[in-house]
């Protein structure tokens, strides 16, 4: 289309990339679905999937543009809405080498799916359905696309950074999302079980997975998926993608060995369900540093991942809100784990940054940032939510079920 | 006759079904439930922390005989099912006032 | 291996294509099966993958060739049985740039065992499976290599197009099966529900899903698939594969939303069923489109498809056919919907193809020829299968349920 | 990095071919999960998923170096413990033209830990998971990366192949695993049966599997998975990637056909069961053929496949020993049949090598050792494990079930 | 009043309620279970092995009803669920003290 | 000795437990089940097609109490299940022969 010299086999991988991010968040409804008691699992997956529905809209029209859009240190401006920009062709917008806006564009989109989609397994089993949704469409708008605008809208020039101001003034990285993605989905979750309250009978009796193969089968997505993740987030096929692979099933596989290993320890038994957060858990650490740190460095996220997030299982008891599938241990801890590792284990082996007492003083900035930041407009959000429409189901609701009451469905009819 | 029930421990199924047939029984019902009991006061972990496990699985049989066969039932399913911890379960006798087989159409002890 | 220059991104992009269309069929048969009851989920399971078997073979032997072989407008010649004549390598057959013979061949193969696996969910819970096997293999070869020759075997020459007279002589456009796959399978499935009649008792009660959870992981992967149909079906890792990419998510998602919102507004529950049915119903709606339209186009035609298809539900209780699973209402409402939006919303912009009343007619008068040859020769074959070996279970069969009965198996022993 | 020439193209095709083959091991787990009964479905998942854990950690830190370290016949050197070596970056380790080292190290590392998960369906529902653990690991260091390097470590230079002593003095060959990894499984998992014995209540009455559309989604994934493993091994992505793609999906439809055909003569139904196993063994057994067959050799071997390890089934019962899910019959038997029908069928119109008697005879040659190997060392592993730790579980551990017993979980809790 | 509980095959279940419901029957109560009987002779192919099958579906009604009605319900049951194989079960008759409907409180016949 | 008998809505199950353990009750069984009574009445959407609803899922409980016991049961499971709405169930109660703890061997109302 123009002078842009595509690369296909670029291009081929982040279309794979782009598949297999979008491929995550059925993964994840899986995920938390399975972990949900059985009159709830529906409403799960439907708050996942309505994710891949009304993000995808609202990204079209305004929240890549507000991403995405222009050179401001803030946000994004309104030349990108509703894509039109990119029936130009080639890679104008983003500047990507070999690879066309729309690629990068459709790439981001998944993300913008997702990362609302975390949040679900915070507020499970008692939000109701038309809040969830009214939050998401907020959110995504208001705390969403500003972050993504701030760590990855930026420009290298031989001047140095500009664009987004923690990626160019505070000059923190975040290689596929520490920030944008797990301590924002982690820090809005925190928010939403402030304002929603504990499930009725948590703490008086074990509110049990209803089906943890459901659970196991949505982490074999993740963790295929996540390759796509971090390594789609190299934005090119290239050794760096390769580095970002390798690491990513690095910390994985460490994490999910490290995790039971110290169930084991501590409780005596192994669980499919601590094999499973532990590789979450390990994949949520090595993303903000899957393209910066070598192996060794992979090693040392994944096994403080699995150690870290398991002990962090706590918090909820000690502070006394129910985070019902462990968003904030494993998706908060683990974001700011990775974010704040790769201060220190980042290697000019890898990449162009070294890691560093004054680049961890960066990433720390950038993850107190993007804590306050999503934290309090999550709060604020929810809280306008809760007294206008309201926040959750009446108490019969929350008995019977949610998928019975909001969806006049149930899960399962496996007699007969 | 009368129908024999007992709450069993699930994995004492296919134990207890060979003894009876032994004993002489011809057939059974049997299906999962929740048991609730003594055996509820001991603890769980779950995620790190400690709960009461409150519902456990067991398994419900019922099994029809005449009133001759009926203590050879009781204690061939007392015997087998036993072992020795809490949780083994229980036996209830109830009278019943008639059975038919519904292919025959046969009554009473012919039907078992 | 001749003077053919491989382009490896773009055969990296196709033979990912390939893997995901193939990934489509298992989905789509957890999809229907997770619909079906109990008793009868592992004979749809069973149909899916018994295409992946038979079809594959057929293919090979003959089907390949009558529907790429040659040049004449109606049906192939016999030139590629066996493929024999592809191990000379390079891109003599299809000469598509870049990519050899044999990755097109395996790519289109995997568009052969998906279209009459779509069908099944129509025939559900009643039909005997050795004339389900009889049905599709026929079928395959009748009905299905000669409608992909029409549309999809064409070379375009300085002086026009030449090959199958859909692409040449009427000059429609299909860019990934509107016609050839979707409108295709609705038809075969309208006419073999007329030959096989309802099931017992249906309109008297709800014939309920038995596994919701399944039917949504199945919804996930065919969306995650689609996008190798779909963005495969450019031929190339190139910027109109990401378009085609692009407009597939977002017909997807729009209609996805669509159909939970009209649900919500005529019964008042979003439904998983519904969130799952609006997203395939997207998903076929932009096949025929989604390498010629705008992303504007993709939302309207996504909008399109999840309000009619839904409204489309109410057709078989009209005509009273039982439509077990809705084929009628998705493939064949959705793949008219799409085959003929293009007519209107095709654009310059992304393709060759510019929207116009005449291309609107091009359009409508191979939707009137697909359709009809495809539901008159379906019929004749469901007929002649009913007059021989018997197209449907006995009654205590379909009581008893067809896994037990058909296949000696049952798909649940959860206790224990 | 260096003056090597990165083929972008290529990395894309290894990506997603690693990634393809990690998903495998989750789809490993749901296909033997659904096998086995209620009572034990975590503990199989849990032996597939420690696996991604545990190999990944050995692999990393000595298995690929011992695998692909140097020259020698019989074992590799330390060069390459930790990676480290690979931070050099290019392809200097193994030399494949276009593709980083890293890439081929991470596709190698996806085979290192699906390899060892085979071995999980023979000794399910009475080994301990200590023991299991234990066992793989050894068996990593100890077998598996030795036969990787005797196989797959050599260097074809102008005097011929040096390295490893099965690709250079015996001059077998093994496209993407019948020796190193289904005969090398297959072979050890009949080891472990010896050392363990049957399960209580074998042969008395059926132990059915729990859930046959976990199994049969299982299948689903192995086969997409596949494409990665058979194609992925040319390490390119061309022609020859295209070749070993086709032959696997034919292989695995003709092999899924063949099988439901035998078990309708033989016993009456065909069953989900039949469909699934047939299509895994006739993907085992295209394996070492996929990139040397032409599709009638595909065929052929599909056909072999299906009908063959059909009938293997009964040698457990002959030799009365309790293989649970049929590793022996499908991959062992399956994995022998590939590796000898290659032999005769290999073809120079796919790659380098002609089939002869010649290349017979080395295959067999190859087959044997493989299978005294890994026979021998895996049975000195479990016996020295069976005295120390122990193999097998109390029997009334194993009447009521691996989950709760070993792992203090249950599996689903559908009810309410 | 009386307890009429009969084991029968799944498939019946349907035709037995709406025979039930004309012959004046108000509610029952439906439950999966395993039966183990004569049936259980027959064998099955299994992985290329043949087996004798044990356990077999099935389901188990309950229904309360007035004595004056209990033998109308016995036999509609009785001729619904009769194909005439084996394994079409059987039907047990038991005497209840009281029934009572939580709704409003009402006991006895009016509770039905 | 008495069985009771409750069918009640399965999101009342937690409650009632609770509720009969203060009233002196060691232990009961727990079932899911499909009732049918007249909830069934009512209609449900499917597919954009409005169907009559037939059997709705119940919980089934059945406690096994001392004569004396058996008023309080009744009653506390009344009082905790009532909704006031159609569905809420029946209680139903039958006179049980003999009762033995399999663990211990006890019988009647020491095995309770
Ligand atoms: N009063 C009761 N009524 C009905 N079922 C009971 C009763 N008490 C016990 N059960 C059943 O018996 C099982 C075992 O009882 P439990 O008190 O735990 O142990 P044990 O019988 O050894 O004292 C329970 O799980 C429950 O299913
Ligand atoms: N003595 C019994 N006690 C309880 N249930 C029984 C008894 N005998 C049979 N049943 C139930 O009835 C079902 C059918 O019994 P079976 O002996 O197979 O056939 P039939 O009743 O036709 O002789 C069994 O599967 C079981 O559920
Ligand atoms: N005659 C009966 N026999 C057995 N169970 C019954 C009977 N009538 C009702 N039930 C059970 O009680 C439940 C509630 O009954 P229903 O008639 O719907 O409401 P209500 O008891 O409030 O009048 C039913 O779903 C069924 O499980």
């Amino acid at each position: 289309m123009d002078e842009f010299a595509a690369d296909s086999g670029s291009i081929a991988w982040m279309l794979t990339s782009s598949a297999l991010v979008l491929f995550m968040t059925p993964g994840l409804a899986l995920f938390y679905g399975g972990m949900v008691r059985a009159k709830n699992v529906l409403n799960m997956l439907m708050k996942n999937f309505i994710s891949m529905g009304i993000i995808t809209v609202i990204w079209v029209l305004v929240g890549y543009s507000l991403a995405f859009g222009g050179d401001a240190p803030f946000i994004g401006n309104m030349d990108l809405l509703g894509l039109t920009a990119l029936l130009e062709g080639g890679n104008g917008v983003h500047g990507v080498a070999g690879v066309p806006d729309t690629v990068i564009m459709v790439f981001q989109l998944m993300f913008a799916i997702i990362t609302p989609a975390l949040i679900a397994g915070a507020v499970a089993e008692r939000i109701k359905f038309s809040a969830w949704v009214a939050f998401i469409s907020i959110w995504s708008i208001v705390v969403y696309s500003p972050m993504a605008h701030w760590v990855w809208d930026f420009t290298a020039t031989e001047d140095g950074i500009t664009g987004g101001f923690i990626a160019s003034t505070i000059g923190a990285v975040d290689f596929a999302g520490g920030l944008v993605v797990h301590i924002n989905a982690g820090a809005a979750a925190l928010a939403l079980i402030i304002a929603l309250g504990p499930r009725l009978g948590w703490r008086q009796s074990i509110i049990r997975p209803h089906s943890l193969p459901l659970t196991l089968l949505g982490t074999g997505i993740l963790w295929f998926g996540w390759f796509g993740f971090n390594s789609g987030s190299a934005l090119a096929s290239n050794e760096l993608a390769a580095w970002a692979f390798v690491n990513t099933h690095i910390a994985a596989a460490v994490a999910a060995t490290a995790w039971v290993l110290v169930e084991k320890l501590r409780s005596g038994s192994p669980t499919t369900l601590g094999v499973a957060s532990g590789a979450v858990a390990g994949l949520v650490a090595i993303t903000p540093a899957a393209g910066f740190v070598t192996p060794v460095g992979a090693i040392l996220i994944g096994l403080a991942a699995g150690v870290v997030c398991f002990l962090a299982l706590q918090i909820k008891f000690a502070f006394n809100f129910d985070d019902s599938l462990d968003v904030i241990a494993v998706h908060l801890v683990g974001g700011i784990l990775g974010s704040l590792m790769v201060g220190f284990l980042a290697s000019e082996q890898i990449n162009t940054v070294a890691g560093s007492m004054d680049q961890f003083i960066k990433q720390l900035e950038s993850v107190v940032i993007a804590l306050v930041y999503s934290f309090g407009l999550s709060y604020i959000i929810a809280m306008a939510i809760k007294m206008t429409i309201g926040l959750r189901v009446t108490e019969e609701e929350e008995r019977r079920g949610l998928d019975i009451t909001l969806h006049d469905e149930q899960a399962y009819a496996l007699a007969e | 006759m009368k129908m024999v029930i007992a709450y069993i421990n699930p994995f004492k199924l296919e134990e207890i079904r060979d003894a009876l047939k032994e004993t002489g029984v011809t057939g059974l019902s049997a299906e999962n439930i929740q048991g609730f009991g003594r055996q509820a006061g001991h603890t769980e972990t779950y995620r790190g922390a400690e709960y009461e496990v409150d519902f456990v699985p067991k398994v419900r049989i019922e099994v029809l005989v005449d009133d001759s066969l009926a203590p050879a039932v009781i204690s061939t399913i007392e015997m087998t099912a036993r072992t020795g911890s809490i949780g083994d379960g229980k036996i209830a006798v109830i009278a019943v006032e008639d059975v038919i087989r519904i292919r025959t159409g046969e009554r009473g002890r012919d039907a078992l």
